[in-house]
C-alpha cells in the first residue's frame, strides 16, 4: 500500500506519521506538500498533527483552503481511506468530511498524556482488528480536542455506527466522551489521539499500530485478494 | 522619536543623552576615543545595545573564563549560538541555555513564548535539527494572585510556543521562593542534532558577498530590550518599556524550516546569525567581527511592518523570528526560491565589504558607520569588586541544624507538599513531550531520554540548581548544582558530556553579588573539571532584583549525557513488589 | 477605503468553556453581578474599494474562512474612510 | 439587567500573528482587496442591575482581567435590557 502524508507549513507529526508507516507498518509512504494537485497515486491519506498554519483564527480553517484539500476530498468520495489525527481530524472537520467542530479543551489547557480509548466499533476499515469493548492506550496532545456537534448529528453518529473510539475517562469535554469518528461510508476517520505515537514499545505503548494493520488488511482483501 | 526629532551629537554629548540608553560617562568617553568623533544617535544607540551587560558580558567576562571549556568531544565551545559536542558517527549534539526573566515579569505568556523561540533559533542557525526543550522556572511563593497569574502564564508560554512549532519540551524544573516574588526566572534550553559536515558559523566572510534577510518584517517592538535586560526592575522601567514583542510560532517553524533545508541542500550559505538581542546590529556586528571583515546595509530595504521606522529603530528593534545571512555573490536566488516556498522575506539588503566597518545607509545617506570591532570586541571588562557578605560568616559559624523529627509521616507528607517538591505533573502535561515521537523517558523521571532515530544511541538531558544551597555557600552550591545534574543523567544510564549554564544574580555592582558570582563560577569550573563535563555555551542575567532585594543566585545548569545503547536506560520509579532497595553513597 | 468590524459569537446551543471560566474568575473577583459571559472574536478588515459587491464579498470571508457555521453566527459592520 | 459588549484589540505596535496568517489565506482565496486584518477579542457580559457604578466596575473588569493592558486595549458599550 502507498500512503500520503500531508504536509502543510505547520504540521508538525508528519514525521511520527512518517516513521509510524514506514518502520513499525513496513509499508510505502511519502510526504505531500500542501500545494499538490494530484493524489490519484495513492492508496491512503493520512492528514497529521500540528497546528497547519499556526492554528490561528480556527484550528484547521485555514488549512481547508489549501491546494491539496480538494484532492482529499476526491479521495474520500472515491472511498479511499482517509485519516485525520489531531490537527488532521480538524481540518477534516472544516472541510465538512466529517461532521461537527472543536472546541478549547475545558480545561483551557493544552493536554499531553496517555489515555484508555474504548473501541466502539471493530468493523471500520481503521478498527477491523480490535475488538468491540477493548481498552488501548494511546497518547492525545491537544489544545483543542472538545468535540461538539448538536443533538441531531450525535443521533445520526449512533444511528449510523460511526463512533469509533470514545475516552475511558474523558480529558476535554468531548460530546458523549468521543475521540474519533468517521464519515457515513465509513472510509475517513477523524480522531484527537495519536496513533502513530503509539507504535513501538520503547515509547510507552504500541497499541495503534493495529488501526494501520487494519488499513493495510481491509485494503488488500479489497484489492489484491480480488486479483 | 522619528528623524527630525533626533538629537544632534553635541546635545547626545552635553545634554549626557547617552546615559539614559545605558552607557555612563565613561563609555560614552571611549567610544569618542575609539571613533575620534562623537557618535550621532544612530550610532550611540547601536553602542549602547552592543555594550549592554547582555551582549557584551563587561562584568561577567572575568568570571566566565573561570569555566573549563575544552575537552575532547568539544566542537564548538562558547561564543557562537550555542555549543556543539561529538557523539560519534558523524554526529554532533548541540544545546544552549538562555534566560527571559525580565520580559517574563512583565508579560509572562510572550515574554516565555519569545525566549523559547529565541534558544530554538540559536540553534538552528548553527545547522542542528531541534530535537528537544527544556526549562528552568522559578517563582515567589505561590500564594499571592500575581505568582500563581506568572505561573500559569509563563507554563502556557512555554507550551504554547513549543507545541506548535513541535519541539518536544522534554523536562525542566520548577522553584518556588520569596526571592523570586518580583523577579521570577525563565529559562529556556533547546537541545539540537547535526551532522558535523552541516556545522555554521555566524561569520561574513568574503568581500562582495551578499548580506541577506529573513523571517519576520521589523517593527517597532522590543527596541533598547537589551539594555532593559541589563538593569534592575522597578516601577520606572513601566515608562521604559519598549513595545513588548509578540511570538509568531508558526512564523519560527517556517523559518526553521527553511533554514534547515537551506543548511542541508544549499553551499552558497556563508554563514547565519538569528537576530536575538539587539536584532540587526549585533548579527551584523557580530558576523562582520568574527570574520575580519565589515558589512555595508541600505535599511531602506529592511522588511518593514510598521511605517515611517528610523535606522535607529529598526537597527535596534527586536522583532522576534528573523535571521541574517551570508550569501555567496551571484547565487542568492538559490536562497530565495527555498525561502520562497515557505512563503517567508527573503531580501539582500546589504553586501561584505573588507574595511573593517558596518556603515548603513538610509534615504541615500550614510546613518552610521562604526568600527565593527568596537561594537562587538571593544567594550570595557569591568572587574567588579567582590565582598564577603555578612550573612555568609553567620551562617558558616552556626552549628548543624538537626531537625527533631516527631512523626515520619506528616513530615515526609508535609514536605511533599511543598509546591517545589510536589509532582510537576500540572506543568508538564501542558508540554507535548512527545511529538517527533522520540521521547523514551517522559517528564516525571530523573533525566529525560530522547533516542536518535536510526541508531542505538539516546541522549539524556535535565536542568539542575539548588539555589538555597548557592545561597547558603556559593561554592559548595554550586558544586553540587552540577554534581545534581551529572546524577540525574547517570541515574537515567548516560555518560555525562558537558553543560550549559545560565547564570541569574542580582546586581553585579553590589560587591556581595559579585562574591556570589564568582563563588559559584569557581564550584562550578571545581566540579566541570572533576566529572570532565567542560562548560560549553551559557547566558549571564544579571540585575535580577526588585526594589534592591536580589534574587538567590542561580546558575541553572543544563547537562546532556550520551546513552550509547537504548538497552541501558533506566528510570526512577520502583518497578515490582519483592525487589530489593540498595542505598549507595555516603 | 472600508473599514469593515466583523463580529464572531458561538451559536447560543454552543457551551463557551472560556466563557465559562472568566466568569468563574470574575466571580473569584468579587464580581458577583455578572450573569453569564460569551466569548466570541472581533476582526477588523481594512480593504481597498473597488469595483465590486462589498456585501457579497463580506458575507463569503465571513462564511468560508471567518466563521465556522456548525458552531458559530457572525455580523458585521461597514464604515468607509478616507484614505491618508 | 445590563447587556455589555467588550471589545478587546491587540495594541497598534504588537504583531498580531493571528491576523497575519488569515490575511494570508484571504489573499489565497483571492480577495486581494484585504490590505490588513487585525483580530481581537469580543465579549459580552450579562450583569445583574444593583447598586454599583457601572463604568467603575466594567473598567475594572476589563483591565485587571478581561484584556492585558501590556499589549491590548479595550472599549466598551453598555445596553440595558429587561430581563425576561
Ligand atoms: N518546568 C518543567 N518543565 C518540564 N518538566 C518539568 C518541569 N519541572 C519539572 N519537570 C519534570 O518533573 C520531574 C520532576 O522534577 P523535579 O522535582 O525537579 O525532579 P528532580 O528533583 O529529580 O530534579 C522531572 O522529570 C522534570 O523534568
Amino acid at each position: 500500500m502507498n500512503f500520503a502524508v500531508i504536509v502543510f507549513p505547520g504540521s508538525n507529526c508528519d514525521t511520527d506519521m512518517y516513521h509510524a508507516i514506514k518502520d513499525e507498518l513496513g509499508m510505502d509512504v511519502e510526504y505531500v506538500w500542501h500545494d499538490e494537485t494530484d493524489l490519484s497515486r495513492f492508496d491512503g491519506i493520512l492528514l497529521p498533527g500540528g497546528f497547519s498554519y499556526g492554528d490561528y483564527l480556527r484550528t484547521g480553517a485555514i488549512a481547508n483552503f489549501s491546494n491539496v484539500m480538494s484532492e482529499v476530498v476526491k479521495a474520500a468520495n472515491a472511498g479511499k481511506p482517509v485519516l485525520g489525527v489531531c490537527n488532521g481530524f480538524q481540518i477534516l472537520l472544516e472541510a465538512g468530511l466529517l461532521p461537527g467542530a472543536m472546541r478549547r479543551n475545558e480545561s483551557l489547557k493544552f493536554i499531553c498524556k496517555q489515555e484508555d480509548l474504548i473501541v466502539e466499533n471493530d468493523t471500520t476499515m481503521f478498527s477491523g482488528l480490535y475488538e468491540k469493548g477493548e481498552r488501548i492506550t494511546v497518547p492525545v496532545a491537544h489544545g483543542e480536542g472538545n468535540y461538539y456537534c448538536d443533538q441531531e448529528t450525535l443521533e445520526e453518529l449512533k444511528a449510523n455506527n460511526q463512533i469509533v473510539f470514545t475516552y475511558a475517562s474523558n480529558p476535554n469535554g468531548s460530546v458523549e466522551d468521543i475521540a474519533g469518528i468517521t464519515n457515513k461510508s465509513g472510509n475517513v476517520l477523524g480522531m484527537m489521539p495519536h496513533p502513530e505515537r503509539a507504535v513501538d514499545e520503547l515509547l510507552g505503548s504500541n497499541d495503534g499500530l493495529k488501526l494501520f494493520q487494519s488499513i493495510v488488511k481491509s485494503w488488500r482483501e479489497r484489492y489484491v485478494a480480488a486479483t | 522619536m522619528s528623524l527630525q526629532h533626533e538629537p544632534t551629537s553635541s546635545q547626545i554629548k552635553e545634554e549626557k543623552l547617552y546615559r539614559e540608553m545605558g552607557l555612563n560617562d565613561s563609555e560614552f568617553e571611549l567610544i569618542e576615543k575609539i571613533i575620534g568623533r562623537s557618535p550621532n544617535w544612530t550610532e550611540t544607540g547601536l553602542f549602547s545595545v552592543m555594550w549592554s551587560e547582555h551582549c557584551s558580558y563587561k562584568n561577567s567576562k572575568p568570571v566566565l573564563s573561570k569555566f573549563p571549556t575544552k575537552g575532547e568531544r568539544v566542537l564548538q565551545g562558547p561564543g557562537e549560538g550555542a555549543g556543539i559536542v561529538d557523539i560519534g558517527d558523524g554526529q554532533a549534539v548541540v544545546f544552549k541555555i538562555e534566560s527571559h526573566n525580565h520580559p517574563s515579569a512583565i508579560e509572562p505568556y510572550q515574554g516565555a513564548a519569545t525566549g523559547v523561540g529565541g534558544i530554538i533559533r540559536d540553534v538552528f542557525s548553527m545547522g542542528a535539527r531541534p530535537i528537544a526543550m527544556l526549562n528552568s522556572l522559578r517563582f515567589g511563593e505561590l500564594e499571592s494572585p500575581r505568582v500563581k497569574y506568572l505561573f500559569e502564564q509563563v507554563v502556557a508560554g512555554i507550551a504554547g510556543y513549543g507545541n506548535c512549532i513541535g519541539i518536544p519540551t522534554v523536562g525542566g524544573e520548577v522553584q518556588f521562593d520569596p526571592s523570586y516574588e518580583g523577579n521570577p526566572l525563565v529559562n529556556a534550553m533547546c537541545v539540537g542534532l547535526i551532522d558535523h559536515k552541516d556545522i555554521k558559523k555566524g561569520q561574513a566572510k568574503g568581500a562582495g558577498n551578499s548580506v541577506m534577510y529573513v523571517g519576520a518584517k521589523t517593527g517597532r517592538d522590543g527596541i533598547h530590550g537589551a539594555t532593559f535586560a541589563s538593569e534592575e526592575l522597578s516601577e520606572a522601567s513601566e515608562e521604559k518599556r519598549p513595545a513588548v514583542q509578540v511570538g509568531d510560532p508558526f512564523m519560527e517553524k517556517l523559518v526553521m524550516e527553511a533554514c534547515l533545508e537551506l543548511i542541508q541542500n544549499c553551499d552558497a550559505l556563508v554563514g547565519i546569525q538569528d537576530m536575538g538581542a539587539a536584532g540587526l546590529t549585533s548579527s551584523s556586528a557580530e558576523m562582520a567581527s568574527k570574520a575580519g571583515m565589515g558589512i555595508e546595509m541600505n535599511l531602506n530595504l529592511i522588511p518593514q511592518r510598521e511605517t515611517g521606522m528610523t535606522a535607529y529603530e529598526m537597527m535596534l528593534s527586536e522583532s522576534q523570528e528573523r535571521m541574517l545571512l551570508v550569501v555567496e555573490k551571484g547565487r542568492e536566488h538559490e536562497v530565495e526560491a527555498i525561502f520562497a516556498k515557505w512563503d517567508l522575506d527573503c531580501v539582500t539588503v546589504g553586501t561584505v565589504i573588507e574595511e573593517q566597518v558596518l556603515r548603513l545607509t538610509h534615504n541615500e545617506e550614510i546613518v552610521a558607520e562604526l568600527p565593527v570591532d568596537a561594537l562587538a570586541e571593544d567594550a570595557p571588562v569591568y572587574h567588579k569588586p567582590s565582598n564577603e557578605p555578612a550573612y555568609y560568616g553567620e551562617f558558616q559559624s552556626q552549628e548543624n541544624y538537626v531537625p527533631e523529627i516527631l512523626s515520619f509521616k506528616s513530615t515526609l507528607l508535609s514536605l511533599l507538599a511543598q509546591p517545589t517538591i510536589a509532582s510537576k505533573e500540572w506543568v508538564y502535561n501542558q508540554y507535548d513531550y512527545m511529538v517527533r515521537t522520540n521521547t523514551v523517558v517522559a517528564p516525571g523521571s530523573d533525566a529525560a531520554v530522547v533516542r536518535i532515530r536510526g541508531t542505538k544511541k539516546a541522549l539524556a538531558m535535565t536542568t539542575d540548581c539548588n539555589s538555597r544551597y548557592l545561597y547558603l555557600d556559593p561554592e559548595v552550591g554550586g558544586k553540587i548544582a552540577v554534581a545534581e545534574a551529572a546524577r540525574n543523567l547517570v541515574c537515567s544510564g548516560a555518560k555525562p558530556l558537558a553543560l550549559t549554564d545560565c547564570l541569574n544574580y542580582g546586581n553585579p555592582e553590589k560587591p556581595e553579588i559579585f562574591w556570589q558570582l564568582e563563588k559559584s563560577a569557581d564550584g562550578i569550573s571545581a566540579a566541570c573539571t572533576k566529572l570532565a563535563t567542560p562548560v560549553i555555551g551559557g547566558n549571564v542575567s544579571l540585575y535580577n532584583e526588585t526594589n534592591g532585594v536580589a534574587v538567590y543566585p542561580t546558575p541553572v545548569i543544563g547537562m546532556v549525557g550520551l546513552i550509547e545503547d537504548t538497552k541501558h536506560i533506566v528510570t526512577q520509579s520502583f518497578k515490582e513488589a519483592g525487589d530489593i532497595i540498595y542505598l549507595i553513597g555516603e | 477605503m472600508y473599514k469593515v468590524k466583523v463580529y464572531v459569537t458561538l451559536r447560543e446551543s454552543v457551551l463557551d468553556p472560556q466563557g465559562k471560566a472568566v466568569m468563574g474568575s470574575l466571580h473569584k473577583m468579587g464580581q458577583s453581578e455578572v450573569e453569564d459571559v460569551r466569548i466570541g472574536k472581533y476582526l477588523e478588515l481594512t480593504l481597498q474599494k473597488g469595483d465590486y459587491d462589498l456585501d457579497a464579498k463580506i458575507t463569503a470571508m465571513c462564511s468560508k474562512l471567518l466563521s465556522n457555521p456548525v458552531i458559530e453566527d457572525y455580523r458585521y459592520e461597514v464604515e468607509e474612510v478616507v484614505a491618508q
